[in-house]
């Protein structure tokens, strides 16, 4: 019951012990410029950015970042080959096919994912989520919203462990030999995890109440300070990417933009 | 030693079902470890439950301190510092996932200070010998771990009656030898134990009173008489424990000494290394 | 199928998220509401929110021999309610997004609106237009399911061809693309989706009768002879 | 006695994960019982699991009669009629409404024709002594009575093995009994057995072989001298079955024979009932 490999490296950063708001802010400057900026260069320094201190000072593991890839890829993939097909070719005729401009705007979409994609992931490997709902309870998100929240988090691996042992059950009694089999394997998998989500909540409230559980689920609240000296280094560094990636002119082809 | 607790006549049902507990009685001592016995399904679990306040008997009342329980907010809110449960599937206890801040929920909603919470969650996990589990998410945990800050959280509460529904079950030799040395180090400090079992082994050997659930009434005393007795035994679908069988025997065959009570296999080995040689008729 | 992070332009992440932004807060009032109203309920919610993450992991097979992920979108606006569910979703999709890189941040108001706005009203309007006109309930569970899951898909396929035209034939050329990738193909995946929903109330009817009465699906539950409730054995 | 089923040199880790297993050995012998030992953690879980099929060593192989384990569609459903598994929790193999449709999963999922697998269910109830329950629906059964019915659903697979994962755990002594009752049914119907459990007197009353899972690796032998070495039982974490010590001094001071080895309780006291008269020196 460890869970998704993000969730595992999250918890055993170096990082950890930075404030949330310090590193949602070197994040989410990094995903404003990789959105913002001209893509390139901004894409591509952002994701050099963003992996780099993953990689380098954050010390995420390699192999954390290269599941995550491989989990975005399905529909990066896919929608990105959407975009590289049109509907007319160079030449006027009137089909499916694929032209410059059409590749172009579908690397350039390629290159917007990657980076900002990244940059999430410097924010979600470094950071327990309970970390950040503190954040946000103390940044006035409602408390019954943060209070759910939290439980979701809490009880998503009670729950999947419950899912991984039913169908580890299933199929060793044949539950996906075949399509029908699976079908009648799925509807019972999903009662039967929905009914333990409602059990579950039950037993957790009857915990609770010997607890002294009277509506409110609040904890101790240990605020990391924020560090001067990253805030400054991240604002320094943002202004840098910023000022470095409008002086370079676009190089190459005119990345087509939609908007 | 004097009545901390009380369970007064109680009748229990739970809604449309048939009844559980019908005049329960039983005494929690002050300074005593406790065991209750009873099958799965004898009511030895609802019996905790009432105990704790959780469920409100349907006859009979709980006694706190020789008061009658009040069933108030206040009343249950003073309730739940003498009294706290852990329940046996420690995820029915631990809803966040950080386990410093489940352990401070129990302080906090007494409306402590923060730096008394801090205390509070700081003492409780060193006297389960979980402090180094602090900072780590509670999914990550093993079963035993979980477990351990599941009592970690009762604790917080400085309850003077800890109640433990199986606090063994599940738990391999090695976590049930740490489980049962952090009781004794909560008992070392003063705290009341109440254990839910259906192990005659353990409670025997750990218990200095026995509480057996049968018939939906209880029946108290000292453990080495209780669990000898073959027809309670039977009737509450519990064996004895081995040590009573075998240590009889051996009473009989003149290798215990005729005084022997042994209550498990290290007093068993240790009082037969002086044999008192049995004199001839 | 989540909207990757830098998927869509800025002004259309920000539209997305001030059209999503309305139906959340309007979520977010009737949780506080419920959980003012009832506090152990946050521990229901809870659940809930986790099942609806949980969903997401189970695989279903299609007509066509390939597989997918319910949405389970459906499913949750007949358990719980479209406002419910515009919330949890939010909550899901942000644990989606931070926990397995499926979905994103500046996509998060995108991916809400098709997944925790159109998904579950349209749903739920199928389940109730249905059971106005007296189909059964198993009828009405299959059109929110089937419904739900089609109607996330078209939204979603509109959200790409907005953001990505066809450089030849404009936003209508790149939503009829994005329909026949995304939309077209999953026709059969709602079709099991539905299908999966009718046998798995039909099993809530029999093993939860009591958690689908207290949700107010009374009509899930088949009337059952009298049981003793007592002997139901989870714990003693 | 020949292998039915053997682990070659199998390394297994979790992805992400220090290594679990490292060049286990494992050769379960048609119609033995044999009881896989360790502590929580230690990996047992995992080499029942291998040897199922359900997961795939990292190398090394897992043998079915001499041949290796092929982890096709076709070979891993053959598989599957060869040895099931029956995990801790009876919830999580119980997912239909009713006992009767539960148990007739995996025969229908064979694609056998109804009357056969009508045939299958009342053989598999029956074996399991649940034939009553048949028509209960499974979240109105005791816990002990959901646990028989998992191995039901596993049984009517016909499987030559079947793998349980601590079978006893959390059943109070009654139910225990019951647990045990049913699964000599099925040693006597020939299905060969294999318990995973961390309870070592159970191993030494019920296994006839036993093997530890220890540092990765396995070592397999008979009970009586695997569970007496103090170094294996201090690595595995694990404690020695009081029956061994109670017995070993008990050959000491000659109240038992010298030849004697009791396996449990019942064998100790009936042995001990014509002790033989210690020769003088």
């Amino acid at each position: 019951m460890t869970g998704p490999a993000i969730d595992v490296a999250a918890w055993s950063s170096p990082w950890r012990w930075k404030s949330p708001g310090d590193k949602l802010l070197l994040s989410g400057g990094l995903v404003l410029a990789a959105l913002l900026l001209p893509t390139w260069p901004a894409s591509p320094a952002v994701a050099a950015v963003a992996v780099g201190l993953a990689l380098g000072p954050a010390r995420v593991p390699a192999r954390v970042l290269a599941r995550a890839a491989r989990a975005a890829a399905v529909f990066v993939l896919l929608g990105t080959a959407t975009i590289a097909v049109t509907w007319r070719s160079d030449d006027g005729g009137f089909g499916p096919t694929v032209t410059g401009q059409s590749l172009a705007a579908a690397v350039d979409t390629l290159a917007h994912t990657v980076a900002g994609t990244a940059a999430v992931l410097l924010l979600a490997a470094t950071t327990p989520m309970t970390d950040l709902l503190a954040w946000a309870r103390r940044r006035g998100v409602a408390e019954p919203v943060v209070d759910v929240a939290g439980l979701v988090y809490r009880m998503l691996f009670v729950l999947l462990a419950t899912l991984g042992a039913v169908r580890a059950a299933q199929v060793a009694r044949l539950g996906y030999v075949d399509r029908r089999a699976t079908m009648r394997s799925a509807a019972p998998l999903v009662a039967a995890v929905l009914v333990r989500a409602f059990d579950r909540a039950r037993r957790l409230e009857a915990g609770l109440a010997g607890r002294g559980f009277a509506g409110n689920l609040g904890v101790l609240d240990d605020e990391r300070p924020t560090s001067p000296r990253f805030v400054i280094g991240t604002v320094a560094g943002l202004t840098v990417l910023v000022a470095g990636c409008l002086a370079v002119p676009t190089s190459g082809h005119v990345p087509v933009l939609p908007w | 030693m004097t009545g901390v607790l009380r369970a007064v006549a109680v009748d229990f049902a739970y809604p449309g079902g048939p009844p559980v507990l019908t005049g329960a009685e039983l005494e929690v001592r002050r300074g005593s470890r406790l065991a209750v016995l009873g099958a799965n399904g004898s009511g030895k679990s609802t019996l905790l439950r009432c105990l704790t306040g959780a469920l409100r008997p349907d006859a009979g009342c709980i006694e706190v301190e020789g008061r009658p329980l009040q069933y108030s907010r206040g009343g249950l809110r003073r309730h739940r510092q003498v009294v706290q449960l852990v329940t046996q599937d420690p995820d029915d206890q631990l809803f966040s996932a950080s386990v410093r801040a489940d352990v401070s929920f129990g302080p906090v909603n007494l409306g402590l200070p923060e730096s008394d919470v801090r205390d509070r969650v700081t003492e409780a996990l060193d006297l389960l010998a979980v402090g180094h589990l602090a900072d780590r998410p509670t999914h990550q945990l093993s079963y035993g771990e979980r477990k351990r800050v599941a009592i970690a959280g009762a604790v917080s509460m400085r309850p003077a009656v800890l109640a433990l529904d199986e606090p063994t079950a599940g738990l391999d030799p090695s976590g049930v030898e740490d489980a049962l040395g952090a009781l004794a180090g909560l008992a070392a400090a003063g705290t009341t134990l109440v254990m839910a079992t259906h192990d005659v082994d353990l409670a025997l050997a750990w218990a200095d009173e026995v509480a057996v659930v049968v018939g939906g009434g209880v029946r108290h005393g000292a453990p080495i008489s209780l669990l000898r007795s073959a027809d309670l035994l039977d009737l509450a679908r519990l064996r004895r424990p081995w040590v009573i069988t075998v240590g009889d025997r051996l009473r009989a065959l003149g290798v215990l000494p005729p005084q022997a009570e042994p209550r498990d296999e290290a007093s068993l080995l240790e009082m037969m290394l002086h044999p008192v040689p049995v004199e001839e008729p | 199928m989540h909207i990757a992070e830098g998927y869509l332009p800025p002004v259309q992440a920000a539209a997305w998220t001030l059209a999503a932004a309305p139906f959340v807060v309007h979520g977010g009032r009737a949780l506080i509401a419920e959980v003012r109203e009832r506090p152990e309920s946050r521990l229901l919610l809870g659940a809930a929110g986790a099942f609806t993450f949980v969903l997401s992991a189970i695989k279903l097979p299609s007509v066509t021999g390939s597989s997918s992920h319910p949405t389970g979108t459906g499913l949750g606006a007949v358990l719980f309610r479209p406002p419910i569910m515009a919330v949890l979703s939010t909550i899901v999709l942000l644990f989606q997004a931070l926990l397995l890189a499926h979905g994103g941040i500046t996509t998060l108001g995108a991916n809400v609106f098709s997944m925790g706005v159109v998904g579950p009203w349209v749903g739920y309007g199928a389940y109730r237009a249905c059971r106005a006109v007296r189909l059964p309930f198993a009828v009405g569970v299959f059109a929110a399911l089937a419904l739900a899951d089609l109607s996330t898909y078209v939204t979603t396929s509109i959200q790409l061809g907005l953001a990505h035209p066809d450089p030849a034939a404009g936003v209508p050329g790149s939503m009829a693309e994005f329909l026949g990738v995304f939309a077209l193909t999953q026709i059969p995946l709602a079709i099991a989706e539905g299908l999966l929903g009718v046998v798995v109330f039909r099993l809530l009817g029999r093993v939860a009768p009591g958690e689908l009465r207290s949700l107010g699906l009374g009509a899930a539950v088949p009337a059952p002879p009298r049981q003793a409730a007592g002997a139901s054995g989870s714990g003693e």
